[in-house]
């Protein structure tokens, strides 16, 4: 169990390419945030809980659904933590596993109106299917 | 063939005079020992270690060569570590490539205070090369009368 | 001037007019848009994931299709250029994934040279300003926007990450502004003018996208706008579908009425 | 050949106790060189040094190896000895065989052999010494100060005082710094013109203090005890010995709409003015790029009114040229750009301050009469937000922010949300901060009494993003306490900007040859024990241009500047270390490489003619070592491709010898 964790955590950290030791626990990301309201816990909580390794209720958190990858935070962030980035590679951790898809191709046509851009179906698939 | 067994690596030590020259003598005061193999040469700065020194050491039977400087950000002139720091990676990588192992060389930081550390360093240091063997890959024979 | 063009998918379906415009535009500008024989989908977002590699090939392909013909890659839509300009610079500034990248090119028929990110990523907006001038725009001016108080919409994709994107001051740009001080309006500065619409959360949370794109629109009527241009159809359709009470058109709409080539291309 | 004599020390039992004393003066004997060996109890004793002085002369030794405890106990006593008896004192050379040696080893054989190779190598140097002889140069007694603040001043006043002249080089028209610009000081809050003028007019009284303000340091040649400095006197078309600083003529100038730097723009100045009331010289300066007559020819207002007839159109840059035994650097700071923190909508709306500003709006000088009004529409405004840390602790954005902490923020906005809540108690004051630094004497107890008494709000926080909607400043921001993203609705936003070094500090850097680290703060001779020197001899440190400081450390940091530099007015004459480098001319190849690795700026290049063997002359750049400046380090000798460059005291040949005399086992 332990050490399941911590793979998933060093895969976290590998494919985000984010180092969570840098940040110094300003809350700038989460001042910033657009999606705090929405969201179970908050960028800088997913950076201090990645790096102290309490990833599951992470997993679990519909909030790794919310984040937008608007990049405020990373913009934002002044020391170059880029929380975005480490909520996205928690996302995929999650959809990655087999059967895991947060939007599944069935689910799409009642979603859809006359309007609606290819540019967003594309984009919601992306982030939240394998 | 040399006897293995009762082998006594010749370690020469170069020293920055404001720290690590004082480390070894905090070392003397406080009787920590180091094996007598080791031979102390003072240096204002450990920046003054010309790359010759070390070659004609290994060259004249030297068994292993370690400079000791003040820490990064210490040096008592600014910045002459680093210099030193830089060189020797430089300098140790070739003389890898030349076939003297990586533990025959070694930069180490030892402060004025530390004479602990500057014993516990060579204790160290005489131990690796002691187990490497003698060093003959640069040893020049006519340097042995 | 002759650039290599990616158009994009929603621009060839639900964003016809940000496409004809910006032919219509770049033809009065004296700009050719020469598409790639083909082209694919950029994938709507750029991937984080360091391993992520097939996502980006489409992108990388467009990149190399411009390399070879030694010419800016220009993109109008907010979002490719998003993606194109990031998966140029990770190729640029990863070496790992620009050799996994490679790899992967290696193997397709008639291969082609390695890539390394040689090629100039250019969205319309910097195309105008940093090539063809602002000054040479004004000059061909015909219809001038005069009384018109315009709002322009960042979003998120254009500026962000601005150490990538390199468009424009990520807190307080000014590109969209100046352009529209050019065609003779007058550009409205708006708080939220770089804030995110909601993007693709449409989709999973509509409410939450909602509170998002109205804000925005909000913020612009507020500070006196009469109309919103982006460059984004996804931020188009989410101001719209959440009920802006402000019209949202594209800049290059905008654009092509100014320098006087719109009617002709109404309706096609 | 040496003729060389060898004193081996028992030290009583320490080294006679693990090595064999009269084994090693045995063995020694036979080394090349060695005329006369001894042995005795203690040779540092009066005994031990007469037995010494007495072979000297006996023996008629060139040069002596005393084998002993560590040359950083005694080298210094055997080389006056040596003096004392007529040899060259750095012909003395110590095998350290105490504490290197017989103090570390028990064993009686091995101490012993391990002591008479550190006497061989010590004989093998010895062998090649050369007599030395430390080099003197004369002192300048004149101490120049560039920058006027507060830093500058204490430290001109206190070399004063001492009686040395002194020069203040300034580059505004007026002396003071941003200390003159604030309202109160923390943590006592006395007013900051109250302490400050009564010391620039003590500047401005002393006899022994010139100040040349409008001006700036254009060249300095030369080294410690001697620097050669130019200094530009910029025009400033009144002439300052007539002017009486009256003001009549700041009070008639047409040209009104000049940006008023003394309030950060926020208020508007004449083109003939003075920065304020209390400034030292009080003379007016006429700013060239808006005065019309300057421009246009079209004008003299101020000449007509100027009762004195200081006005001089014709006023030309003059170029003054002093000699100086030591320099201070006291260039101070500057509160970094805000143009790319736009989030906080600084460029966005004029009621989003940075501190410095705010010091303005609340100083009774200030644009406002010290009124807190809002800059955009002079209202009270009753919600105010103080930001911390914008710009100081940036790692991810070098191009914008600094990486380092700013120190003096914490302090000044507890001082400003104080100073508002204790002025306007219908005022909410919230203060977003990621840490709270307060060391200094009285100082956490100052913020706790911000909190406690004055009820400011502070929230462990950080403000994302500012938008300014109607006349109102919507605050989104973290409370990391509560869980909350908060929203504000606030009237005033202060930014405690980051500050950094002035930006003539890297110009000047570069004409003293004085390291700076990579933030330009001017770099120390030690970060511990030589906080007031640069590496650089005769270059010293005054102030904020080290790095951030508040004023208390400034003030004592200005002082130990001015005890160094007195100090060394004090001599007559500077005795240098012959232990330097020195270049053989014929060998070098003018490559440069020694020049960039000597952090003092000791070496220097210059053409000089040759005779060449063929009896023509050639034109060769060679390089050259000022003993004066030279601190011995030898990171030159290393860097030197052509083996030009070389250490006394610890020549190549020298550390070779060594190293030969250790490996011939």
């Amino acid at each position: 169990m332990e050490n399941k964790n911590e793979r998933r955590r060093e895969e976290i950290l590998r494919i985000s390419g984010v180092n969570p030791r840098k940040c110094m626990k300003c809350g700038k990301c989460s001042a910033t945030c657009p999606s705090y309201d929405e969201m179970e816990y908050h960028p800088h909580e997913f950076v201090y809980m990645v790096e102290s390794g309490e990833l599951a209720p992470l997993l679990e958190s519909k909030s790794i659904y919310k984040c937008l990858t608007c990049f405020a935070c990373v913009e934002r962030c002044p020391r170059g933590v880029e929380p975005a980035k480490l909520i996205e590679a928690v996302r995929l951790t999650v959809i990655r596993e087999k059967g895991a898809n947060h939007l599944k191709a069935d689910d799409i046509p009642a979603k859809l109106d006359e309007e609606i851009p290819q540019q967003l179906l594309m984009s919601a698939f992306r982030k939240y299917s394998k | 063939m040399q006897d293995v067994t009762n082998f006594k690596p010749l370690i020469v030590a170069f020293c920055c005079n404001w720290c690590s020259y004082a480390g070894a003598d905090l070392a003397g005061s406080n009787r920590l020992a180091y094996p007598a193999d080791v031979k102390i040469i003072r240096v204002p700065c450990s920046c003054r270690v010309n790359p010759m020194f070390i070659l004609r050491a290994f060259q004249r039977g030297a068994d292993g060569v370690i400079i000791c400087g003040c820490h990064p950000g210490d040096c008592h002139y600014t910045s002459g570590n680093y210099y030193a720091r830089r060189r020797m990676s430089l300098l140790f990588s070739m003389l890898d490539y030349l076939g003297i192992e990586r533990d025959r060389t070694r930069v180490e930081w030892v402060s004025a205070a530390e004479g602990a550390k500057f014993a516990a360093t060579m204790n160290d240091f005489v131990e690796k090369v002691t187990a490497l063997g003698p060093n003959k890959r640069l040893e020049d024979l006519r340097c042995k009368k | 001037m002759k650039v290599t063009y990616f158009p994009g998918c929603t621009l060839r379906t639900k964003a016809k007019e940000l496409d004809r415009y910006a032919h219509a535009a770049c033809n009065a500008l004296g700009v050719e848009l020469v598409e790639p024989d083909t082209w694919q989908c950029c994938g709507g977002v750029f991937s984080y994931a360091k391993d992520e590699i097939a996502s980006k090939l489409p992108s990388v392909r467009a990149l190399i299709d411009a390399r070879d013909k030694n010419e800016p890659l220009v993109t109008v839509c907010s979002a490719c250029h998003n993606v194109i300009k990031q998966t140029n610079h990770q190729i640029k500034t990863d070496a790992d994934f620009a050799f996994r990248m490679n790899n992967y090119l290696a193997q397709e028929k008639d291969a082609p040279a390695p890539y390394n990110g040689e090629t100039k990523v250019l969205h319309l907006l910097e195309l105008i300003r940093d090539e063809i001038g602002f000054d040479k725009v004004a000059e061909k001016v015909q219809k001038p926007l005069t009384g018109k108080k315009i709002a322009a919409y960042y979003g998120c994709l254009l500026l962000r990450p601005s150490k990538t994107m390199q468009m424009d001051d990520p807190e307080n740009p000014k590109i969209i502004e100046d352009l529209i001080r050019v065609l003779g309006g007058e550009p409205v500065i708006y708080p939220a003018r770089n804030e995110c619409c909601g993007g693709y959360i449409a989709l999973e949370d509509a409410e939450s996208a909602k509170k998002r794109s109205n804000s925005i629109s909000d913020s612009a009527a507020a500070h006196g706008a009469d109309m919103i241009i982006t460059a984004c159809p996804l931020c188009r359709y989410n101001l719209i579908k959440n009920g802006s009470k402000l019209p949202v058109v594209y800049f290059t709409e905008l654009l092509a009425e100014a320098l006087g080539v719109k009617e002709d291309n109404d309706g096609e | 050949m040496q003729r060389i004599g060898v004193f081996v020390c028992h030290c009583g039992t320490n080294i006679a106790g693990t090595v064999d004393v009269v084994a090693v003066a045995e063995a020694l004997k036979n080394e090349p060189g060695v005329v006369h060996s001894a042995e005795y109890q203690y040779m540092c004793s009066q005994a031990g040094q007469d037995l010494i002085k007495a072979a000297i002369k006996e023996h008629n030794l060139s040069g002596i190896v005393v084998c002993s405890c560590s040359p950083r106990m005694h080298e210094a006593t055997f080389r006056k000895t040596a003096a004392a008896a007529g040899l060259n004192p750095y012909m003395v050379e110590i095998a350290n065989i105490r504490e290197q040696c017989s103090w570390i080893h028990k064993d009686m054989a091995s101490g012993t052999e391990k002591a008479i190779i550190l006497g061989k190598a010590a004989i093998a140097k010895v062998n090649l010494n050369t007599p030395l002889t430390p080099g003197e140069s004369p002192v300048t007694k004149r101490a120049l100060v560039i920058g006027g603040g507060i830093a500058g001043i204490q430290t001109a006043l206190d070399i004063a005082d001492a009686g040395f002249p002194v020069d203040i080089v300034e580059t505004k028209p007026t002396i003071g710094g941003k200390m003159a610009q604030l309202d109160k000081t923390f943590p006592t809050l006395d007013c900051a013109a109250c302490i400050l003028t009564p010391k620039m007019v003590d500047v401005a009284q002393n006899e022994k203090i010139r100040i040349f303000s409008y001006s700036e340091v254009v060249d300095v040649r030369g080294f410690v005890g001697n620097f050669d400095v130019t200094i530009k006197k910029r025009a400033r078309y009144v002439k300052e010995d007539i002017c009486t600083g009256c003001g009549l003529c700041t009070e008639k100038c047409p040209q009104k709409k000049v940006p008023n730097e003394f309030n950060l723009g926020m208020d508007n100045r004449r083109a003939i003015y003075i920065p304020f009331a209390q400034a030292v010289p009080k003379v007016a300066t006429i700013d060239a790029d808006y005065c019309t007559m300057l421009k246009t020819g079209k004008c003299g207002v101020c000449a007509k009114v100027c009762t004195a007839g200081a006005i001089d159109y014709e006023a030309k840059d003059e170029f003054i040229e002093e000699k100086y035994g030591a320099v201070v650097v006291a260039t101070g700071f500057n509160p970094i750009s805000m143009d790319k923190f736009d989030e906080f909508a600084y460029n966005q709306s004029k009621d989003v301050i940075t501190s410095l500003e705010f010091e303005r709006l609340t100083n009774a000088a200030g644009p406002t009469a010290g009124k807190l009004l809002r800059p955009s529409d002079g209202e009270h405004p009753h919600t105010i937000v103080f930001v911390q840390c914008v710009g100081s602790r940036c790692e991810a954005c070098a191009e914008k922010g600094k990486e380092y902490c700013s120190k003096i923020c914490c302090m000044y906005t507890a001082k400003h949300a104080m100073l508002t809540r204790d002025k306007y108690p219908d005022t909410d004051v919230y203060v977003f901060y990621i840490d709270v630094r307060t060391p200094g004497k009285a100082f956490d107890e100052f913020y706790r009494r911000a909190v406690e008494e004055y009820g400011v709000h502070y929230i462990k926080g950080m403000v994302g993003k500012v938008s300014p909607e109607g006349n109102k400043l919507k605050v989104q921001a973290s409370d990391l306490i509560a869980g909350k993203q908060l929203h504000i609705d606030a009237d005033l936003v202060v930014l405690a900007a980051a500050i950094e070094p002035d930006k003539s500090a890297r110009g000047l850097a570069t004409m003293l040859t004085a390291s700076m680290d990579t933030n330009d703060f001017f770099t120390e001779a030690h970060p511990k024990l030589r906080p007031v020197e640069s590496p650089t001899a005769g270059v010293f440190l005054s102030g904020t241009c080290q790095g951030p400081k508040d004023i208390p450390e400034t003030v004592s940091q200005a002082g130990a500047a001015a005890s160094k530099v007195i100090g060394l007015l004090c001599k007559d004459k500077l005795t240098g270390n012959p232990c330097v480098a020195q270049s053989d001319e014929m060998m070098c190849n003018g490559c440069s490489s020694c020049e960039r690795v000597c952090p003092y700026g000791a070496i220097t290049y210059s053409d000089k003619e040759f005779r060449m063997p063929d009896r023509t002359t050639k034109i060769r750049r060679v390089a050259s070592v000022n003993p004066a400046v030279c601190q011995g380090c030898g990171a030159c000798t290393v860097a030197c491709p052509s083996g030009a460059m070389d250490l006394n005291g610890f020549k190549n040949n020298q550390i070779m010898a060594e190293v030969d005399a250790i490996c011939k086992m």
